[in-house]
């Protein structure tokens, strides 16, 4: 809702306007002044600018990456010798459950939100997102459900029903500890955060394109996370449904899952999955949006079949709200039920299999540059083709009840998540780099983090694939040697395998930090465009301004940037320089806007966001919290509704003051 | 807004099938057949519908920059509202007393949840109402009234409709 | 599965060195025996899988090879040596089109057989015989109902280790008294999950006779890992013997044994939850334990003829020392019957692992035991606790135990 | 920093926590009592910390100027509700809890007001703008707190009426109250120059009529039928009646539906007087259905026979409670009539004992069918 008319000006002032002389409040009336600071820690923890968040949401998704892979590599020492003793078998089925739910809920997802926060309006054209405050809040609350959930660790142990969590196992009788409580808790908070997030995006996206921008010229990434959002804002409230229908059953008595009281526990299973389904595609849409650019980037050529891809993409997403049964396969479904659901799951790996044709076709007759960026995005083509592959083998249903819940479709998933998602995000971290940070990440330590964690991941993963058929079940916390088999090559081989090339991936990883750290210590600016880019992102300076384009682009083509720099040789239809992209950009900061309003910072998204985690531990420690939490909700909301988005005049940092405003910012 | 409801869709779908799936699941306490007073909450289904009715004309009032009758629609509507409220009160004070507690069955549990839910939904369209007529009142809105009073009417709608398949789903078709 | 190592050495470009290494792979992948693969049938349901499998794996591994190496190749030639920028075309539709129809085709074909495959499984008119699997937290009950044509006369009850007779469709009525489980044969079947409040079912055929493993494969709590299961297919006249000892009667041990006050430790503590069919008490009525007194999931292992099984404690140890154990496992399709209904004896006693659970069970294997911890269960325990026996006590019950054949 | 306008609020946090801790030592620790008054302290917490952060709502103005221009701010009412609210949390504490809920609100609301009119009357020396101040600062809570004060008193006085009236006339009751807030809606639109005034009027005087009759209703409390079934509890276990005929409570509605079909061991029907079993995975008829002891298992019954028929499992006997006499155990299903079907579900803990096999029989209907738990 729009707060700008209650902005008082000392024009609008009643005393003004009466001409009297009195002392008369020159600032905007928030119960709490707005915050101003512009530098040091206040900046980043009031700010409502897309990219801070952005970055923001990276850094902190970045660290529970380290979290979650920490747990991983627990898990593999565990695993690589029989009986193993390194934990527990209550730490350990903690550690896989928050492996998952981590590298799920608060690295992969909040990860994509990172790159759709800061490159989706850069790439669209547009100042910011629709809602800034509501951006900040999404940020937040992320913030506030990743700690609930790690913060039980500390408070009595973590949850521990596997990331699906089904009922019962996870009722209050057989799960006694809290950790399913902070678990729902911090899902729930992310899951607001989530959702806020997304309507924000999609509304950015519908509303904010800059002129000429029709959806069919947008860049691939927008169109894969607008497809995304709208897999949320449909996935969420149903798996809000099961976790509320969890909570009142561990802490008000109900009795959903109660097999006494006569429950169904597969509806735990259902709705979890009509959830579950939609979300592997949240996690890997964006993964497939970033290779769509950097493919065509570095082959020179645009995405072959742009509108099949897209389409498909689309297509992906609304199939995958009808298959979520064949993750029950084994459940005692029925065989109609059953042959029905997959069917509908071979029928969602054709618009999967164009993608994959359409990647490799970009390449073909490309000039192909093999970046580290590049490196990666072929990477997630062939990883993600291996993981698609077994997935049909997984549609097959007779088959699929041998193999799941088994190392094979662990190795699967891994194969599609992280060879289909996390080599989508460090493919996006090398090529996005030099625009976000103004600095080029080191070629070569690239190359080494590639190697590394391709080789580490396939040797991690890929012997769970033979695990699983020698008939290896998931979620054990020892395999023993009296099911391993005969020979060299036994459980005991692949395990010790597996194990291996999990540190060596996890030393991949080291690659990247240290690749970091170097480059912040490099001065060394990076070129303005670096790649001889494709989309409007690079059309302004890296990195970019807080009102990201000195003046709003208007686009002609699909790759505006691109047909900026080059026009096609009538007679020879090869592909003439015309201009430089720096060339570009220094055109448009010579041509800027002046006196661009942005939206000014808030102290409220960060106060509701303790609020509303205030709130959460109230449900598991006491009423009195509860209401402590609220009353912190309700006085942010007050504070938040009284703030007009806009600052005054006097806020604006940026640089002139006279001439007519061209761009009101928008408010929210 | 649509996509707000678009979400809110799926949220009540879910509550709704975990109802249907517990409906007759009853061990003890009373089976939903045995308290259900049909002509009661057919009467207000009814109120509620009504409401939508005014709701419209709130509407179209406010597209004729017709203030003072949107005041009046908003408030009967939320009067309307209100009562449904009201009788949502009446009903769950009675089954209570008959024995169905939020624990007592699954039944009760997914009853509860569901209709609670709704009428939390309700109850915060009935605030809205009020709070946008006394800001109309007080001609707080500087930009195009109807467009809001066009919002607030389309989640009033959707909760309307949301209710009118509660009602045929939980308590018309028989378990 | 060697398909699955084609796919993945192509893939990567990892040369040649590498790739002879997955190709010895591909040579030990067949023949490593691990009791629970998933490509060794040895039953109708499980080769109706298992025909699938080798229409579906192949086909994968076809296509990825041929995906990948047309990747390869295109990777390879159209690195940057110099060529101009190429023209910015937007491709081809019928490209994109014939793109779509050959997986489509493809996947047409594999669906019609799985269509096929989905439905063979799920008939359930023709069975012979049924028993009821019960999983709970951290083992599966099995009980034979009275059927009177497969010599059953009287309701049996088991666990640890499922005996079916060859060549007889058995179909299994899988349920839960907790949460949920998994019932997996590979050998036999794939999985179906024991849910609680449903009853699901799952057929199972030997072709032959022998033993064969299996594992609880939905993640079921603490000890999911030591939830394990063991399936013996016995020829029928095999089948009738262990059928008619386990319908024998209960015999108490003779009068001054350490068998006897074997009988009178169990009657103090392992009565409490555990039923010996035929025990009595020293006043002469009947034994009855009440395991819902006392244990969350109401039930705890009937330990009649507990010696005519070779596994206890979920099936997590064996009852058999290493060398008798390795002689059953080892055995013939022809000899096995007879080494298995010879049961336990006293020198094939697996006497450490026995005597270490029967001194502390929640140390062998996790279990929610700890008094402290059940609040939220009613006090009841999860599992075996610890019973604070003393060695004399052990000695005694071991050699009681040791009676139940 | 602490104004002189929060130290108000944190004096009232810290006698509020005071008062908390020595309820919950004195009284209960976990009721509503505590809660509230620790809302209580909360609030005031909260209150205050705002009105420092404001320092008194000094909004970026010279205090001096302010100061030399400071005008007398309109005479205010809320101190007087506040000391009603205080009146109010004591009598609540001494009787009963909704009293005391109810003044915890006016105090709320009575503080928020006080502190920001007070606020605003210090925010600038124009009394316009102060005006315009204390509406802005307040109607975001205001608005939304009254109508929701205006939803609670309308939901709560509508039900009293409807539990205080019979079922049908409470159905009649709220036909009429519906239907004329309608018309007097239609009656007033209708006319060509109407006045919002009138609106007011007319609800205020509905709304005003409600509470009394709802006032009235709850006082003469709730009808006969509705006291008679908390007080019966026709759905407590103890009402299970087996027998061939009718029980009053049992069967007071039969419940004739079935959802638990995935869950089903076997089928019981009577057809023809005669009682006979189908199980699952058995294609033959069964005279003996085997149930795993201590799992939840449901059987179904279905009755083809022309009577109503009940199905009734016998489990033995047992001693019941202390008393050491001897009660049959078992349960039955409600009264079914034709082709109709129940469900019985069934956690046996231990099995028979050979004197006292357990069996399923329906009364009227001959035959029986063995019941085993292994």
């Amino acid at each position: 809702m729009s707060t700008n008319e209650l902005t008082l000006t000392p024009s609008q002032s009643p005393s003004l306007a009466k001409g009297k002389l009195v002392v008369s409040p020159s600032q905007s009336l928030g119960a709490v002044r707005r915050p101003v600071n512009t530098t040091g820690w206040r900046e980043w923890l009031f700010t409502v600018d897309h990219k801070k968040l952005g970055i923001m949401y990276g850094t902190v998704a970045f660290v529970f990456f380290i979290v979650g892979g920490v747990e991983a590599l627990l898990i593999r020492l565990q695993l690589a010798l029989p009986d193993g003793r390194i934990l527990s078998a209550d730490k350990y089925n903690q550690m896989f459950t928050m492996h998952a739910t981590t590298m799920i809920f608060l690295f992969a997802m909040p990860m994509a939100a990172a790159f759709a926060n800061y490159f989706l309006p850069l790439q669209i054209g547009a100042r910011d997102v629709a809602f800034p405050r509501l951006n900040a809040l999404s940020f937040w609350l992320f913030l506030t459900g990743g700690l609930i959930l790690n913060a039980s660790w500390f408070l009595g142990g973590a949850a521990d029903g596997g990331w699906f969590m089904y009922a019962p196992n996870s009722g209050p009788v057989f799960s006694p500890s809290n950790g399913v409580d902070f678990w729902i808790l911090g899902l729930q908070i992310a899951g607001i955060a989530s959702l806020i997030g997304s309507i924000n995006l999609i509304v950015t996206v519908l509303n904010m394109r800059a002129p000429g921008m029709t959806l069919m010229k947008m860049p691939v990434f927008t169109w894969m996370i607008l497809v995304v959002q709208f897999l949320l804002v449909f996935s969420l409230p149903v798996i809000t449904v099961a976790l509320v229908l969890l909570m009142f059953q561990r802490s008000y008595g109900a009795t959903f899952f109660d097999v006494s009281q006569g429950a169904d526990p597969l509806l735990w299973q259902h709705l979890f999955w009509i959830f579950g389904h939609p979300e592997v595609y949240v996690l890997i849409l964006p993964g497939f949006g970033i290779i769509s650019e950097v493919l065509p980037t570095f082959s020179r050529k645009p995405l072959f079949g742009y509108p099949f891809v897209v389409f498909s993409g689309a297509s992906i997403g609304l199939v995958g709200f009808g298959v979520w049964a064949h993750h029950m396969f084994a459940s005692g479904l029925g065989p109609v039920s059953v042959a029905v659901f997959s069917m509908a799951t071979m029928a969602i790996a054709i618009p999967t299999g164009v993608k994959i044709f359409n990647w490799i076709l970009t390449m073909w007759g490309g000039k192909i540059w093999y970046s580290a960026a590049m490196k990666f995005a072929i990477g997630l083509v062939i990883l993600f083709t291996i993981g698609g592959l077994s997935g049909v083998t997984h549609a097959v249903a007779p088959s699929d009840t041998q193999q799941t819940d088994t190392y094979y479709i662990v190795a699967h998933f891994h194969y599609v998540l992280f060879g289909g998602m996390v080599f989508g995000l460090f493919s996006g971290f090398y090529y996005w780099w030099p625009k976000v940070f103004g600095k080029m990440l080191n070629e070569k330590l690239g190359s080494w983090n590639f190697w590394f964690m391709v080789i580490g991941m396939n040797m991690a993963f890929g012997p769970m694939h033979i695990l699983g058929l020698q008939g290896q079940p998931r979620r054990m916390y020892v395999w023993t040697e009296a099911r391993a088999g005969e020979g060299l090559f036994n459980f005991g081989f692949w395990n010790m395998v597996s194990s291996i090339g999990s540190f060596i991936l996890a030393v991949g990883v080291l690659f990247f930090i240290i690749n970091v750290i170097k480059t912040t210590r490099n001065p060394e600016r990076a070129p303005l465009d670096p790649w001889d880019a494709r989309t409007l992102e690079w059309l302004t300076t890296s990195p970019p301004k807080v009102h990201n384009f000195d003046r709003i682009p208007v686009v002609h083509h699909l790759d505006e940037f691109f047909h900026r720099k080059y026009e096609e040789d009538e007679t020879t239809h090869t592909m003439k320089q015309v201009a430089t992209g720096a060339d570009l950009v220094r055109a448009e900061v010579a041509a800027a806007d002046v006196d661009i309003h942005m939206p000014g910072a808030s102290y409220w998204p960060l106060l509701l966001s303790v609020g509303m985690g205030v709130l959460g531990m109230g449900v598991i420690y006491g009423t009195p919290i509860m209401v402590v939490g609220a009353l912190l909700v309700l006085f942010s909301a007050y504070g938040w509704v009284l703030e007009p988005s806009v600052p005054e005049a006097i806020d604006f940092d940026t640089p002139s003051t006279d001439g007519p405003t061209k761009e009101i910012a928008p408010v929210g | 807004m649509w996509l707000f409801l678009g979400s809110e869709c799926l949220l009540f779908g879910g509550l709704i099938s975990t109802y249907m799936l517990y409906r007759g699941r009853v061990q003890n306490g009373p089976h939903p057949s045995q308290i259900y007073d049909i002509p009661f909450t057919s009467v207000s289904s009814f109120v509620l519908l009504m409401s939508s009715l005014t709701m419209v004309l709130a509407v179209s009032s406010a597209q004729r920059k017709d203030d003072t009758r949107t005041n009046l629609w908003l408030l009967i509507t939320g009067l309307l509202g209100a009562s449904f409220v009201g009788g949502q009160v009446y009903e769950f004070t009675t089954f209570y007393r008959e024995g169905l507690g939020f624990t007592t069955s699954l039944f009760s549990s997914s009853f509860y949840s569901l209709t609670g839910f709704h009428g939390v939904h309700v109850s915060i369209g009935v605030i809205m109402l009020m709070s946008l007529r006394a800001i109309i009142k007080k001609n707080k809105i500087t930009g195009d009234k109807s467009e809001v009073v066009e919002l607030i009417g389309l989640y009033w709608h959707f909760v309307d409709i949301v209710w009118i398949i509660i009602f045929t789903l939980v308590y018309l078709i028989p378990s | 599965m060697d398909i699955v190592i084609n796919v993945k050495s192509s893939s990567h470009r990892i040369r040649n060195s590498i790739a002879t290494i997955f190709g010895i792979v591909v040579l030990a992948g067949c023949a490593r025996n691990a009791p629970q693969d998933t490509w060794q049938p040895k039953g109708d349901n499980a080769q109706i899988i298992n025909n699938l499998q080798w229409i579906v794996f192949p086909m994968a591994g076809v296509v990825g090879v041929l995906v990948l190496g047309f990747y390869a190749y295109t990777i390879y030639k159209y690195n940057d040596r110099g060529q101009p920028i190429p023209s910015q075309s937007h491709g081809k539709p019928v490209v994109e089109v014939i793109l779509t129809i050959i997986p489509a085709l493809i996947l047409t074909v594999v669906g019609v057989f799985t269509f096929r495959g989905i439905f063979e499984l799920a008939e359930t008119e023709d069975t012979e015989m049924i028993i009821n699997v019960t999983g709970q937290q951290w083992w599966w009950e099995y009980d034979y109902p009275a059927q009177d044509d497969q010599g059953i006369t009287q309701p049996i009850i088991s666990s640890g280790q499922l005996v079916i007779p060859v060549g007889t469709k058995v179909l299994l009525r899988e349920t839960s008294r907790d949460v949920i489980h998994s019932y997996w044969i590979p050998a036999l079947n794939g999985k179906k999950d024991a849910v609680p409040g449903r009853i699901n079912l799952l057929r199972l055929q030997a072709d032959k006779p022998g033993l064969f493993a299996g594992q609880c494969t939905e993640f079921c709590g603490l000890s999911h890992a030591n939830m394990r299961m063991e399936a013996i297919a016995l020829s029928k006249e095999d089948f009738a013997k262990w059928v008619s000892n386990q319908q024998k009667a209960y015999t108490a041990p003779a009068d001054g044994t350490l068998a006897k006050e074997g009988e009178g430790v169990f009657l103090n503590q392992c009565i409490r939850c555990h039923q010996v069919n035929g025990l009595k008490k020293v006043d002469g009525t009947p034994a009855i334990a009440a395991p819902d007194e006392n244990v969350y999931s109401g039930a705890a292992p009937n330990l009649s003829h507990l010696m005519s099984r070779n596994t206890f404690a979920g099936a997590k140890f064996d009852l058999l020392n290493k060398k008798c154990r390795k002689d059953v496992w080892g055995a013939s399709p022809e000899t096995i019957g007879v080494k298995y209904l010879s049961g336990v004896s006293e020198s094939c006693l697996n006497a450490t692992d026995l005597r270490a659970w029967l001194r502390n069970a929640p140390a062998m294997k996790p279990m929610y035991a700890d008094p402290a911890k059940l609040e939220k269960s009613g006090g009841k325990y999860r599992g075996m606790p610890n019973l604070g026996l003393t060695e004399t006590d052990i000695d005694k019950l071991v050699a009681y135990l040791l009676t139940l054949k | 920093m602490i104004t002189p306008g929060s130290k108000y609020f944190f004096g009232l946090t810290g006698l509020s926590l005071i008062a908390a801790i020595l309820y919950m030592v004195l009284v209960n620790p976990s009721d509503l009592g505590a809660v509230s008054l620790f809302g209580l302290a909360t609030s005031g917490a909260l209150i205050g910390t705002m009105a420092s952060f404001t320092r008194d709502g000094d909004v970026y103005t010279d205090e001096e100027a302010v100061a030399a221009n400071a005008v007398a701010g309109p005479p205010s009412f809320w101190p007087i509700v506040f000391a009603l609210g205080s009146a109010l949390v004591l009598t609540g504490l001494a009787t009963v809890s909704v009293v005391f809920v109810l003044g915890i609100a006016v105090l709320i609301g009575g503080g928020v007001e006080w502190a920001i009119q007070n606020w605003a009357d210090g925010a600038s020396s124009d009394r316009e703008f102060n005006e315009f101040a204390r509406t802005r600062a307040i109607s975001a809570i205001e608005y939304p707190g009254l109508a929701a004060v205006v939803l609670g008193v309308i939901a709560f006085f509508f039900s009293r009426v409807f539990l205080a009236l019979s079922k049908e006339s409470g159905t009649i009751f709220f036909i009429v109250a519906a239907a004329s807030i309608f018309v007097v809606g239609i009656l007033i639109a209708s006319k060509p120059f109407m006045k919002g005034a009138v609106t007011v009027i007319v609800a205020v005087l509905a709304v005003g009529a409600l509470v009394g009759v709802g006032t009235i209703a709850a006082l003469s409390g709730e009808r006969h039928e509705l006291a008679v079934a908390a007080e019966e509890d026709h759905y407590d276990a103890s009402h299970r009646e087996c027998g061939e005929e009718k029980s009053k409570h049992y069967d007071h509605h039969a419940n004739n539906s079935v959802s638990l079909r995935s869950a089903v061991t076997a089928t019981i029907f009577v057809k023809d007087g005669k009682v006979y079993a189908e199980a699952i995975g058995m294609t033959k008829k069964v005279d003996t259905i085997t149930i795993p002891r201590s799992n939840a298992t449901s059987v179904l019954f279905r009755n083809l026979d022309e009577e109503d028929h009940r199905l009734v499992v016998n489990l033995g006997s047992a001693k019941v409670g202390e008393t050491g006499v001897v009660e049959k155990v078992g349960t039955c299903t409600q009264l079914t009539g034709k082709n109709q079907e129940q469900v019985m579900t069934l956690t046996i803990p231990k099995p028979a004992t050979d004197a006292e096999p357990f069996s399923f029989t329906v009364p009227g209907a001959s035959g029986e069918i063995k019941l085993v738990v292994p």
